[in-house]
C-alpha cells in the first residue's frame, strides 16, 4: 500500500453576503487526511461541513486559502500544468447534485464520448461504443436506453449511476465520488459500491467516497473521516469509527442512521442548527452549541487532536 | 436537411424561412435588374404600382421594385455582417470574461465599459468624415460592428457567470474539454436565445444607424439600402404626397425581416432547449 | 379504514419525440393503490421505476411529454369524491394544499430565491385563505412554524441563507400548512445527512400525529421507510409488485426484487458481500413481455415470460404480483 | 474591510478610469474632425448672404480663436479643459458665443429629463410586467396577441412610427397639437392650466416613445422569463396551487427582472444624449438637436458639457448597479 | 394652440430652425437667429435690397450714400423722425456709437470690417460722416442689408452696458415695427407685437402700417409637420420645398406658392445655384475639361432630375431675375450665340442653346403641368436658354486634351490611363436644397456621359472652403446684390490677391479657386466706379460675365428656386409672381415692407 494522495493543512475561507453584512465561512479548515493506494476513504458529516469543497479542491475545481493536495508525493497543481491530459485519466469524479452534473441542453451520451477523445482513450468512435456499453453494463443501464438522450429524461438515480459510469471510462486511479448514490435503491447501491470494492480489489483503485450513508460507508470503506462545520472531528478505520464512536457528533451521526428494522425506532429528538452560519461563527469547538458534554473550554478553545487507538478524535474529552 | 425538416414542421419557423427565402430571392434578383440602380429618370415618375411597376415608380424615375431588390441585397449584407461580427466580438469577450474571472474579466469589462460610454455617434461622424464617406457597405457593416457589441458582452457575461458555476462546468472540464470548446459547447446552448434577440436588436440597430448615417453624409445615400430607400422617399415627402408604395415598400419589408428574423429566433432558440422542444411537440400532438 | 386517495388503473406514459420516431416511456402502467387515512403510506423502488411519475400523476401534474393514459385518481374528500381529471383547472386547484399537499423530489431548490421565506408562506396562504392581511398572514405562518417546532425567525431569511436542511423542513412545513388529508412527499431527505435527516423524519412523524393526516412517502432509505411508514408498496418498472404493511413487508418479502431490496441492506457490525438483484433494471421503454423482473428473477419460469402477473392479495394487506405466489396457492 | 479592498477600491479605479478615458476621447475626438467651430460660424453668419470681405475674414477669424480660447497646443486646451472642469465650467458655447454651456444645458435639461426620465420608466417598467405576464401565460389568447403587436411594432423606423402617430392624433382626429412643449405665446406660470397644457404637448412625443420602449423590454422580458418558467421554484409555486397571477409576478418577473435592471441603468444614461428625432418630430425641447447641433458646428465645449453629462450618467449607474446587486438579488455575491 | 388673437397674428416659421439661445436678443454678437423676427422686424438697416423691384431701399438712411472723389470718405444722411422702440429718438449719435463701438469690440459684428474707418463723426443729428484708411467705394454696403448687414443700435441702452458682448439686449430695443411680445425659453418660437408708435419706423413712414398686429415665428421642425400645420391653418407662411408645396396644394385649397401654377418656385431669388470645378486640381484646371463637363449636361434632365423642371435656367454666373435679365442678360445673349468653343483640328462649336428653356417648358408639359405658350413668358419663367447638350462634342473636347474612352466599358479614362472618377461634394444635407439637388443631377448626367461619379454629402463647409474636393455643389459664384446692377460681390473675389493654396481658406465666392489676370483688371476697374454711376458698372459686368463664360471655372445651372407657400385663409394680397411688390420671404429683413400690404379676409 503506498501513499497515493495527501492533504496537507488545507483551508479554504468563503466569504458572503452584501457590502452592508459580510460573514467569511470557513468551509475547509486545517484538514489533514492521505489515502493510499488501493483505499475506499469515506469523509461523511453534517451537509455543509465541507465535503464537496474538500473534493473540488482535490479537483482543482477551486482555488484553496492555503494547504496542499500531493498526489503520489508532488503537488498536484504542479502535475496538473505538466500533464492535464494524463491527471484527468488518473482522477476522476461523480457530483453531488445528479440532476446539474450533466447539461440540460446537451445530451448526456456527448459526455461519454467527449471523455474518450479528448482523453485519448479511444482513437474511434467504434471502439468508444464498445467501451461506453461496458462501463454502463457496470451500472445497470443499457446502450439503447441512452443514447441521445437529455439529463431531463433519466431520474435521479439513472443519471447518479451514468454520472459514476462515465467517471470509470477513464480507467482512473483514483476516484471522487461525491454522493454517488444518494438517490439510488437499496439493491442498486450495492451493485455499485460492490463495484467500487471489485475496482480496489482487482485494480487497485483508490475511492474518496463521499456519503451520508453510514451504513454502506461502513460496508465498503477501509477509513473513514467525519467532519464537521469544515473540520475532521474524527478519523480512523471505518469499522472502529462507526462500531465504537467516540467524538459526541460521530455518537448522534450513528445514532441517528435510521434502521431497517421497523422494531427498532428513535428515541430522543435532535437539536438541529437553524443557519450553518452561527456554527461557522463559533470559536472554539464548533459542535459546543449542541454537544450534550460541551464543556467551558469546549466553547473557547479549539480543541486539538488526539489519538486514541488508530482513531483521531478532535475532542477535549480524550485527552 | 434533417434539422430544417425538423424546423419546419414549426409553423413560426416555416412563416419566418419563408419570408427570408423571398427576402434573399429579391436580393438575387437583384442581379438580373433591367435598371442601373444608381441611374434615376430612367422611368416615368410616380405611377402607382401597375404592370411592369408592380411596386409602382419612384420621384426619381426608378422602379420601385427594382429598387428594393437592390436595397434588400444591400441591407442584408450590411447588417448581418454587423450584427454577426458584433455577436462575435460580444460572445468572444462575453464568454471569456465570464468564465476567466479576475484580472481577464477586469480588463475585459474595462474595455466594454469604455465603449458603452463613448458617444458612438461623434466616433461614427469622425470615421466616416476621415474615410471621407468612401465607407463600402462592408466596412460600414464593419464598423457598426465595432461598435455594437459592448452591452451586449456584458449581458453574455453576466450569464456565464452564473453558468460557470454550475456543475456541469465541471463534468465537461473532467470530460477534458479545453477552454473554448467548454465555452461554446457547455455554455453556447443556454446563451443562443440571448444571442438571437442580441442579435436581432443589432440588426436593427445596424439598419436604423445606416439611415442616419446616410443623412448625415457619412454613408453613401445613393447607395440602395432599406435606409437610404426611405429616406429618399421622406426627402420626397412620398408620405403627404401619396406615393405610398414608394414608402411603404421599405417599411413593410423591413418589419417583414425583422417578423421573421425574430420569429426564427424563437423557433430554432426552442428547438435547441430539448426541455422546450419536448413541450413543442407534446402540445402538437395532443 | 377510510380511504383518501385511490387510483384505478392508472397509466401515465412519457410520449417522446426521438428524431421523428415515437417513444412511449410507460412511467406509470396501471397502478391500483388505495392510500388510508390516518397512514404513512411508503413507495420503495428501483431508482427510476416510476415513483415521481406515480405520486406527480397523483397530484395532479401532468405537463408534456408526460401523459395521462388512462386510469382514474380519486380524491375521497368531504365525503365526496373527486375524478381529479375530470376538474376543471381551478377546481383542481382549489383541492391543492387543502386536500393534498406535495414536497417534490429535490425540494431544496424550490424556493423562490428571491424573497424571503415569510412571502413563500404568505402567497400559499394566500391563495387558498381569503380576505385576510398580510399581518394575519404572517402570523398564521409564525403559528404554524412554532407548532412544529421550527424557529419563526427563518421566516426573515431568504433561501439561500438556510441550511439544505432547514430549506427541506420549510418545504414540509409549507406543505402542512393547511393542514391537509395528505401530503406527498418525494424523497424529503435525500441528500441531508443522517442527523438532519432524523429530523425532518421527526418532522413528519409530528405532523402525521398530530394532524392524524396521510402522508405519502417516497424513499431509497429502506431505513426511514422501516421508521416511518406504516405500509409500504415496492414498485418496479411502473407496476407496484408488492403492497403491505411494514413489518410484514421487512420481515416476509415476497416478491423476489423486494427479497433482494431487503436483503442487500448492509447493517453495521457485518461486512460480508451482500448481493443485489443481477442484471440491470428494464428500460421503461422497452419492457420486456411478461413479468418486467422475469430477465432478472432467479425463480423465472415460462408462464413469467409470457403473462403479466397481477397483483393480488395472497395475505390480508399483503399484496403481490408475482405467479410464484399463484404457483403456491395452486 | 477586504471588500473595499478587493472590490471596491478596483472597481472605483475602473471606474475613474472609464470616466477619464471618455471624457479624453470626447475632447480629442472632435479636434480630429474637418468642423472648425469658428469657419463654422461664420459659415453660418454667410449661409443666407450676408457679406464678408475675404480680407475681413481673417481677420475675423483670428479674433473668434482668440475668444474661444482655441490658440495655443492641444495640450495646453486640454489641460486648461481639465482646470475648468473640476471647477464645474464647461467654457461658453462657441456657436451660441457667448452664452454659458452650462446656461444652454440648463435650459434643455429639464424637458429632456421630464420626458425621457419618465417615458423611459415607463416603458421599463410596462414592458417589463407585460412581458412577464405575455411571457408567463404565454398560450393566452391576449399573451399572443401583445406579442404580435409587438412584433410589428418594435421595428418600425421609429420616424415613421413617430410621423405616423403626429398625422393621426394631431392632423386626422386633432386632438392633440403639431408640437411644442406648449402653447404658442402662452406664459408659464404655475396653474392647472399650465399643467394641463403641458401634460397635453408631452402626449405624443410621450406616447411615441413609450410603444417602441415598451416593446423593447416586452421581448427581451418574455424571452427571460421564457427560462424562468421552467425553473423549479416556478413549478413548485404552481403545484402549490399559487394564484397564477401571484406567480407571474412574484415568482417569474421578479426572478426575470435582473437583466432588465442593468438595462434599465444604462438607457437612463442615455437620457441625457436626448432624443433627437423625437424632438424633431414633434418640435420638442430638449438635449437632443442641442448635441446634435453641437456635432456639427463644431461647438466643442457644448460637445464636452452634454457628453461629459451623459458619460457621468452612464459610468455611475453602472457602478451604482454593481453595488445593488445583492439588493436585487439576494443571491449574488462579490467575486 | 395659440395664446393670441388667431386672425390678428401672422405665423410663418423659421427658416432657421430653433433658437438656441432664445433670451438673448443681441445680434451684434455671434450668430442670433436672426429670421425670429430681430432683422425682418425688430431692426432696421440703413439701406436695404429690394431685388423684386430692383431697387435699394433707403430705410434709416435718408437717401444713397455719398462718397467723395477717393472714397476715403463716406456720408450718409439719415431719416429723420424715426424713434426706437423705448421712445429714444434715433440720431447720428446712435450711428456713430455703433461703428466705434464695432471697431473698438473684437468678436462684435463687423469688428474687422470697421477697422477701415479711420474716424466717424456726426455733422448733425441727421449727418454721419465717416473717414476710411484707405479708399473703399462699396464701405456703405457693410450697412447694406442683405439677409445681414450691420445694423446700427441703440445708444442709450448699449451705453449702459458693462460687456457688450455678454449682453443679452433683453427685452430688446429697436427702430423696426415691431416688439417682443413673448418668446419660448425653448427656443421654438417668438411672437411680436406691432409697436403703437408704428408710424415713428422707416416701414410706417415708406408703407403704411403693417397690417398683422402681432406676427409669430414657429419652428415646426419637420417639413411635413408645415404640411400639416398649413393645411390645418396654423401657419400663413412657410418655406418650403417642392415636394412638401405640392402637398400643401394638393391638401389646403386656400393656399398658394410665389407662382399661383407650376413650376410655382420664387425665381427673383438673387442667387445663382450651380457646380464648383476646383480649378486648382487636375484635370479641371483645363478650361477644355471644364466646358466639356458643361456640354455633358443635358440640362432639361438635369432639371428634371433636380426640381422636376421647376427651375429658371441660368447660363451665366448670375441669376436671371426679373432685374438682372434687364440689367445684364438681354444685354449679353446676342454675344451668347456667337460665342464659340474651338475644337481643334480647325473645328469650331457654338455651345449656346437659346432653346433649352423652351426644351424644359416641353419637359413639364408632357409632365401633365399646365404651361403658358407665350415664348415671352416661357423665357421669364423656364430661362431663355442654356449650353447644348453635346456629348460629342465634350468627348472630342476630351479626346483633344488625352483622354479616352475604355474600349470595354465605355468609361472615360484619365490622360494617365486611369479610370476617370470624380467626387461631387455637397455640404448642405437638407436633401430640398438646391446644392442637395444639383450634385446629384450632375452625377446622373456625367454617370450617362460615362464618368464614375460618387456624390458625397457632409455638412462640413470648411473641406470645400479649405479646397481639398474636385467638384462641389456649392454656389458657381457669389450672389450679386440683387436690387443694384453692381457685380462687385460677384466678381471681387476672384481677384488673385485672395488666392491661397490648397488647405487654406479660399474667398467666399471663389471656391472654385480661379483666377486670371483679366478679372484683376475688371475688379480693380470696378473698384473706383461710383456706386450710382450704374452704366459703367453694367458694362464692366458684362466683361466679367464674358470672362466667366469662356473660362466656365465652375458651371451656372439655374436661379435658387425659391418655394414659398403662403394661406390665404387669414390674409390675402401677397407679393406672388402676379403683383411683384416686394420679395416673397418672411425671413429676409424686407419682411416688414411687406406686412403694410397684406390684407385681413376676415375670418375668425
Ligand atoms: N462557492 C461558494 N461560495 C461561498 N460559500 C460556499 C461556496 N461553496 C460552498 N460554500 C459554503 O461552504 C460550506 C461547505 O459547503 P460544501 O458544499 O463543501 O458542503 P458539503 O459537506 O458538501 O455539504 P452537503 O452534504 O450538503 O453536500 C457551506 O456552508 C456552503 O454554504
Ligand atoms: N421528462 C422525461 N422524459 C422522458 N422520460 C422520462 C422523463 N422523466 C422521467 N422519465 C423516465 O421515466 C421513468 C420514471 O421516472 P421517475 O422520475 O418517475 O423515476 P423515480 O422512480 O422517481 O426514480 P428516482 O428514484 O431515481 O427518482 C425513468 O425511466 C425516466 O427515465
Ligand atoms: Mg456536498
Ligand atoms: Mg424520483
Amino acid at each position: 500500500m503506498r501513499e497515493l494522495l495527501e492533504v496537507k493543512g488545507l483551508t479554504k475561507i468563503y466569504s458572503l453576503g452584501s457590502i452592508f453584512s459580510r460573514i467569511k465561512i470557513t468551509a475547509v479548515e486545517d484538514v489533514n487526511f492521505e489515502v493510499m493506494q488501493p483505499e475506499i476513504f469515506t469523509l461523511a458529516g453534517e451537509s455543509g461541513c465541507g465535503k464537496t469543497t474538500t473534493a473540488k479542491i482535490i479537483l482543482g475545481f477551486e482555488e484553496q486559502t492555503s494547504g496542499m493536495v500531493f498526489y503520489r508525493g508532488k503537488p498536484i497543481n504542479e502535475l496538473r500544468k505538466k500533464d492535464k491530459i494524463q491527471m484527468l485519466r488518473e482522477i476522476q469524479a461523480v457530483f453531488q447534485n445528479p440532476f446539474s452534473t450533466f447539461n440540460p441542453l446537451r445530451t448526456v451520451d456527448s459526455y461519454f464520448y467527449e471523455t474518450l477523445l479528448n482523453l485519448k482513450i479511444v482513437s474511434s468512435k467504434k471502439e468508444a461504443e464498445k467501451k461506453i456499453e461496458e462501463k454502463l453494463a457496470a451500472v445497470g443501464i443499457s446502450f439503447e436506453e441512452f443514447t441521445q438522450r437529455y439529463p431531463n429524461e433519466f431520474s435521479g438515480g439513472q443519471l447518479q449511476r451514468l454520472s459514476i459510469a462515465r467517471a470509470l471510462l477513464t480507467d482512473p486511479s483514483l476516484i471522487v465520488a461525491d454522493e454517488p448514490v444518494s438517490m439510488v435503491d437499496a439493491s442498486l447501491r450495492m451493485s455499485i459500491v460492490n463495484l467500487f470494492k471489485d475496482l480496489k480489489e482487482k485494480y487497485s483503485v483508490s475511492v474518496i467516497y463521499i456519503t451520508h450513508d453510514l451504513t454502506t460507508a461502513y460496508y465498503v470503506s477501509d477509513r473513514i473521516a467525519i467532519m464537521f462545520r469544515g473540520n475532521i472531528v474524527e478519523m480512523g478505520p471505518a469499522e472502529e469509527v462507526l462500531s465504537n464512536p467516540k467524538h459526541p457528533y460521530t455518537q448522534l451521526l450513528r445514532e441517528s442512521v435510521p434502521e431497517p428494522d421497523p422494531e427498532k425506532r428513535w428515541g430522543t429528538k435532535v437539536v438541529l442548527a437553524d443557519t450553518e452560519h452561527e456554527e461557522y461563527l463559533r470559536i472554539g469547538c464548533k459542535f459546543a452549541g449542541r454537544c450534550p458534554s460541551a464543556m467551558e473550554k469546549c466553547k473557547k478553545n479549539n480543541p486539538p487532536y488526539f489519538k486514541v487507538n488508530d482513531v483521531l478524535v478532535k475532542c477535549f474529552l480524550y485527552k | 436537411m434533417k434539422v430544417l425538416k425538423d424546423l419546419l414542421r414549426d409553423g413560426k419557423f416555416a412563416f419566418g424561412f419563408f419570408v427570408l427565402v423571398v427576402l434573399v430571392f429579391l436580393a438575387i434578383l437583384s442581379f438580373f435588374s433591367p435598371y442601373d440602380p444608381y441611374r434615376w429618370n430612367v422611368v416615368p415618375r410616380d405611377l402607382p404600382p401597375r404592370w411592369p411597376h408592380i411596386l409602382g415608380t419612384s420621384s426619381r424615375g426608378q422602379d420601385v421594385f427594382w429598387e428594393l431588390c437592390f436595397a434588400v441585397r444591400n441591407s442584408l449584407v450590411m447588417s448581418l455582417i454587423a450584427g454577426v461580427f458584433s455577436r462575435i466580438i460580444a460572445i468572444l469577450v462575453g464568454m471569456i470574461a465570464g468564465y476567466k474571472g479576475g484580472k481577464t474579466d477586469r480588463l475585459l469589462m474595462f474595455l466594454s465599459d469604455s465603449f458603452l460610454v463613448l458617444p458612438l455617434f461623434l466616433i461614427i461622424v469622425l470615421i466616416g468624415s476621415m474615410a471621407k464617406a468612401r465607407l463600402s457597405l462592408v466596412s460600414l457593416g464593419l464598423l457598426l460592428g465595432v461598435f455594437g457589441w459592448a452591452w451586449d458582452a456584458r449581458v453574455i457575461r453576466s450569464q456565464v457567470l452564473s453558468l460557470r458555476e454550475r456543475d456541469f462546468t465541471y463534468t465537461a472540464l473532467l470530460s477534458g474539454s479545453k477552454t473554448l470548446s467548454l465555452v461554446f459547447k457547455e455554455y453556447m446552448p443556454f446563451l443562443t436565445p440571448l444571442i438571437f434577440a442580441t442579435f436581432i436588436g443589432n440588426v436593427s440597430w445596424a439598419i436604423g444607424m445606416e439611415i442616419t448615417l446616410a443623412i448625415l453624409g457619412v454613408f453613401r445615400v445613393e447607395i440602395p439600402s432599406l435606409g437610404t430607400m426611405l429616406q429618399w422617399a421622406l426627402n420626397y415627402q412620398a408620405l403627404l404626397l401619396g406615393y405610398w408604395w414608394w414608402i411603404g415598400t421599405p417599411v413593410v419589408t423591413s418589419i417583414m425581416l425583422f417578423i421573421a428574423l425574430y420569429l426564427l429566433s424563437i423557433s430554432i432558440s426552442e428547438y435547441l432547449d430539448p426541455r422546450m422542444r419536448i413541450q413543442r411537440i407534446g402540445k402538437s400532438t395532443r | 379504514m377510510q380511504t383518501v386517495i385511490e387510483t384505478q388503473d392508472l397509466k401515465s406514459y412519457y410520449i417522446l419525440d426521438v428524431f421523428g420516431k415515437e417513444k412511449v416511456v410507460k412511467a406509470v402502467d396501471g397502478v391500483n393503490i388505495k392510500i388510508h387515512q390516518n397512514e404513512i403510506y411508503g413507495i420503495a423502488g428501483e431508482s427510476g421505476c416510476g415513483k415521481t411519475t406515480l405520486l406527480r400523476a397523483i397530484f395532479g401534474i401532468i405537463d408534456p411529454p408526460l401523459r395521462l393514459i388512462g386510469g382514474k385518481v380519486l380524491y375521497h374528500h368531504d365525503g365526496q369524491v373527486y375524478d381529479l381529471y375530470a376538474l376543471d383547472p381551478t377546481e383542481r386547484r382549489s383541492l391543492r394544499w387543502k386536500f393534498v399537499s406535495y414536497v417534490p423530489q429535490g425540494s431544496m431548490s424550490v424556493l423562490n430565491p428571491v424573497v424571503k421565506i415569510k412571502e413563500t408562506f404568505k402567497d400559499f396562504l394566500n391563495s387558498h385563505l381569503k380576505g385576510r392581511t398580510k399581518e394575519e398572514y404572517y402570523e398564521l405562518a409564525k403559528e404554524h412554524l412554532k407548532g412544529l417546532g421550527l424557529p419563526p425567525t427563518i421566516l426573515e431569511a431568504y433561501p439561500h441563507q438556510l441550511s439544505g436542511g432547514m430549506r427541506q423542513r420549510v418545504t414540509i412545513a409549507l406543505a402542512t400548512l393547511l393542514k391537509p388529508k395528505v401530503i406527498i412527499a418525494d424523497e424529503p431527505t435525500t441528500a441531508l445527512d443522517v442527523v438532519t435527516q432524523r429530523g425532518v423524519i421527526q418532522l413528519l412523524k409530528d405532523i402525521q400525529s398530530t394532524y392524524m393526516n396521510t402522508i405519502v412517502l417516497v424513499t431509497h432509505d429502506m431505513g426511514v421507510h422501516a421508521s416511518l411508514s406504516t405500509r409500504i408498496a415496492v414498485m418496479y418498472a411502473g407496476k407496484i409488485i408488492e403492497e403491505a404493511p411494514t413489518s410484514k413487508l421487512f420481515k416476509n418479502p415476497k416478491h423476489p426484487y423486494t427479497k433482494f431490496l431487503i436483503n442487500s441492506l448492509p447493517r453495521f457490525g457485518d461486512k460480508s458481500r451482500r448481493t443485489s438483484a443481477p442484471g440491470s433494471p428494464p428500460s421503461l421503454a422497452a419492457l420486456p413481455p411478461g413479468c418486467s423482473f422475469h430477465p432478472r428473477c432467479p425463480y423465472c419460469f415460462e408462464k413469467c415470460k409470457v403473462e403479466v402477473p397481477p397483483l393480488r392479495e395472497y395475505e390480508p394487506d399483503h399484496k403481490v404480483a408475482c405467479w410464484l405466489m399463484e404457483e403456491r396457492i395452486a | 474591510m477586504n471588500f473595499v479592498k478587493r472590490y471596491l477600491l478596483p472597481r472605483l479605479i475602473i471606474y475613474f478610469l472609464v470616466i477619464f478615458i471618455g471624457i479624453t476621447m470626447v475632447f480629442v475626438i472632435p479636434r480630429f474632425l474637418p468642423t472648425d467651430p469658428v469657419l463654422q460660424t461664420i459659415a453660418r453668419i454667410r449661409a443666407q448672404g450676408a457679406y464678408m470681405d475675404p480680407e475681413a475674414m481673417q481677420k475675423t477669424i483670428e479674433t473668434l480663436q482668440e475668444l474661444y480660447g482655441l490658440k495655443g497646443s492641444i495640450w495646453e486646451q486640454y489641460i486648461k479643459f481639465w482646470n475648468r472642469f473640476l471647477r464645474g465650467d464647461f467654457g461658453p458655447s462657441y456657436f451660441q458665443f457667448p452664452t454659458p454651456v452650462i446656461v444652454l444645458i440648463k435650459q434643455s435639461l429639464p424637458w429632456t429629463i421630464a420626458l425621457l426620465l419618465t417615458t423611459t420608466l415607463l416603458s421599463w417598467i410596462l414592458g417589463n410586467v407585460l412581458g412577464g405576464f405575455a411571457g408567463y401565460f404565454s398560450n393566452r389568447k391576449w399573451g399572443r396577441v401583445l406579442d404580435y403587436i409587438a412584433m410589428i411594432i418594435r421595428p418600425m423606423p421609429y420616424y415613421i412610427l413617430a410621423l405616423g402617430l403626429l398625422i393621426l392624433l394631431a392632423y386626422i382626429f386633432p386632438v392633440f397639437p403639431l408640437g411644442g412643449g406648449y402653447r404658442i405665446g402662452m406664459r408659464l406660470t404655475f396653474n392647472l392650466d399650465t399643467i394641463v397644457t403641458l401634460l397635453k404637448h408631452a402626449f405624443l412625443p410621450a406616447l411615441s416613445l413609450l410603444l417602441i420602449g415598451i416593446f423593447v423590454w416586452f421581448q427581451a422580458m418574455k424571452l427571460v422569463v421564457q427560462s424562468v418558467k421552467t425553473d423549479d421554484f416556478v413549478k413548485y409555486a404552481e403545484a402549490g396551487g399559487i394564484k397564477p397571477a401571484t406567480i407571474a409576478r412574484k415568482y417569474v418577473i421578479k426572478n426575470a427582472m435582473l437583466p432588465q435592471i442593468t438595462g434599465l441603468a444604462l438607457s437612463l444614461g442615455q437620457i441625457f444624449s436626448g432624443a433627437l428625432i423625437t424632438e424633431m418630430v414633434f418640435s420638442y425641447p430638449g438635449l437632443g438637436t442641442l448635441l446634435y447641433n453641437a456635432i456639427f458646428t463644431g461647438d466643442y465645449n457644448l460637445l464636452m458639457g452634454i457628453t461629459t453629462m451623459s458619460i457621468l450618467v452612464v459610468t455611475t449607474s453602472i457602478l451604482v448597479i454593481d453595488l445593488l446587486y445583492p439588493l436585487f438579488d439576494p443571491r449574488v455575491r462579490y467575486k | 394652440q395659440l395664446d393670441v388673437p388667431r386672425h390678428e397674428t401672422f405665423i410663418t416659421n423659421q427658416l432657421t430652425g430653433r433658437v438656441g439661445t432664445p433670451g438673448n436678443f443681441n445680434l451684434w454678437v455671434g450668430w442670433k437667429w436672426f429670421d425670429r423676427g430681430l432683422h425682418n422686424l425688430l431692426l432696421e438697416p440703413l439701406w436695404c435690397v429690394e431685388y423684386a423691384t430692383g431697387e435699394i431701399i433707403n430705410a434709416l438712411a435718408a437717401e444713397p450714400p455719398i462718397y467723395n472723389e477717393d472714397f476715403t470718405q463716406l456720408t450718409i444722411k439719415l431719416r429723420k423722425g424715426v424713434y426706437w422702440s423705448d421712445g429714444v429718438p434715433f440720431t447720428a449719435d446712435d450711428v456713430v456709437y455703433s461703428i466705434e463701438l464695432s471697431k473698438n469690440t473684437p468678436g462684435f459684428a463687423y469688428n474687422s470690417q470697421m477697422q477701415e474707418v479711420k474716424s466717424v463723426r456726426k455733422v448733425d443729428d441727421y449727418t454721419v460722416v465717416v473717414e476710411l484708411n484707405k479708399p473703399n467705394s462699396r464701405f456703405h454696403t457693410y450697412f447694406l442689408d442683405r439677409w445681414g448687414g450691420f445694423r446700427p443700435l441703440p445708444k442709450h441702452v448699449f451705453e449702459k452696458v458693462a460687456d457688450p458682448l455678454t449682453f443679452e439686449f433683453n427685452p430688446p430695443v429697436g427702430t423696426g415695427p415691431y416688439v417682443l411680445h413673448s418668446y419660448d425659453a425653448g427656443g421654438y418660437w417668438t411672437i411680436w407685437v406691432r409697436r403703437e408708435d408704428w408710424q415713428r419706423t422707416p416701414t410706417g413712414m415708406l408703407y403704411g402700417m403693417p397690417q398683422p398686429k402681432y406676427v409669430a415665428f414657429v419652428t415646426y421642425g419637420d417639413p411635413a409637420k408645415q404640411v400639416l400645420a398649413m393645411v390645418r391653418h396654423q401657419l400663413d407662411a412657410a418655406d418650403l420645398t417642392m415636394e412638401t408645396l405640392r402637398a400643401v396644394l394638393m391638401k389646403n385649397t386656400t393656399a398658394r406658392a410665389w407662382r399661383k401654377d407650376y413650376p410655382w418656385t420664387v425665381n427673383i431669388d438673387p442667387c445663382i445655384t450651380g457646380i464648383t470645378f476646383n480649378n486648382m486640381v487636375e484635370p479641371f484646371n483645363n478650361k477644355e475639361v471644364r466646358w466639356a463637363l458643361t456640354l455633358a449636361i443635358d440640362i432639361v434632365e438635369y432639371a428634371a432630375n433636380a426640381f422636376d423642371g421647376a427651375v429658371t435656367l441660368s447660363p451665366i454666373h448670375i441669376p436671371l431675375t426679373k432685374a438682372y435679365m434687364d440689367w445684364y442678360f438681354n444685354k449679353l445673349e446676342p454675344w451668347l450665340k456667337e460665342f464659340e468653343l474651338d475644337l481643334g483640328g480647325g473645328q469650331k462649336f457654338k455651345p449656346y442653346d437659346p432653346t433649352a428653356g423652351q426644351r424644359l417648358a416641353e419637359y413639364a408639359r408632357k409632365r401633365g403641368y399646365p404651361v403658358p405658350k407665350d415664348p415671352n413668358e416661357i423665357k421669364y419663367i423656364f430661362g431663355p436658354g442654356w449650353w447644348k447638350y453635346a456629348p460629342d462634342v465634350a468627348e472630342k473636347l476630351l479626346i483633344k486634351n488625352g483622354f479616352k474612352r475604355d474600349p470595354r466599358t465605355r468609361g472615360w479614362l484619365l490622360p494617365n490611363g486611369e479610370p476617370w472618377k470624380i467626387t461631387v461634394y455637397c455640404t448642405n444635407t437638407n436633401p430640398a436644397h438646391p446644392a442637395y439637388r444639383n450634385a446629384f443631377a450632375v452625377a446622373q448626367e456625367w454617370r450617362k456621359f460615362g464618368i464614375d461619379v460618387d456624390v458625397v454629402v457632409f455638412d462640413q463647409p470648411t473641406v470645400v472652403q479649405q479646397g481639398n474636393f474636385q467638384v462641389s455643389s456649392d454656389w458657381p459664384a457669389a450672389e450679386p446684390w440683387g436690387g443694384h446692377p453692381d457685380l462687385y460681390r460677384v466678381l471681387n473675389p476672384f481677384h488673385s490677391q485672395y488666392m491661397v493654396p490648397i488647405g487654406e481658406n479660399a474667398a467666399w465666392g471663389n471656391y472654385a479657386r480661379w483666377m486670371n489676370p483679366k478679372m484683376d483688371e475688371i475688379v480693380e476697374k470696378l473698384k473706383v466706379t461710383d456706386w450710382n454711376d450704374t452704366e459703367n458698372i453694367i458694362k464692366l459686368g458684362i466683361e466679367g460675365l464674358k470672362l466667366l463664360v469662356e473660362e466656365m471655372p465652375s458651371i451656372p445651372t439655374f436661379n435658387y428656386p425659391g418655394v414659398i407657400a403662403w394661406d390665404e385663409y387669414y390674409w390675402t394680397n401677397y407679393p406672388g409672381a402676379e403683383n411683384m411688390y416686394a420679395q416673397p420671404y418672411h425671413h429676409w429683413p424686407n419682411f416688414k415692407y411687406m406686412l403694410p400690404f397684406l390684407k385681413p379676409t376676415g375670418k375668425k
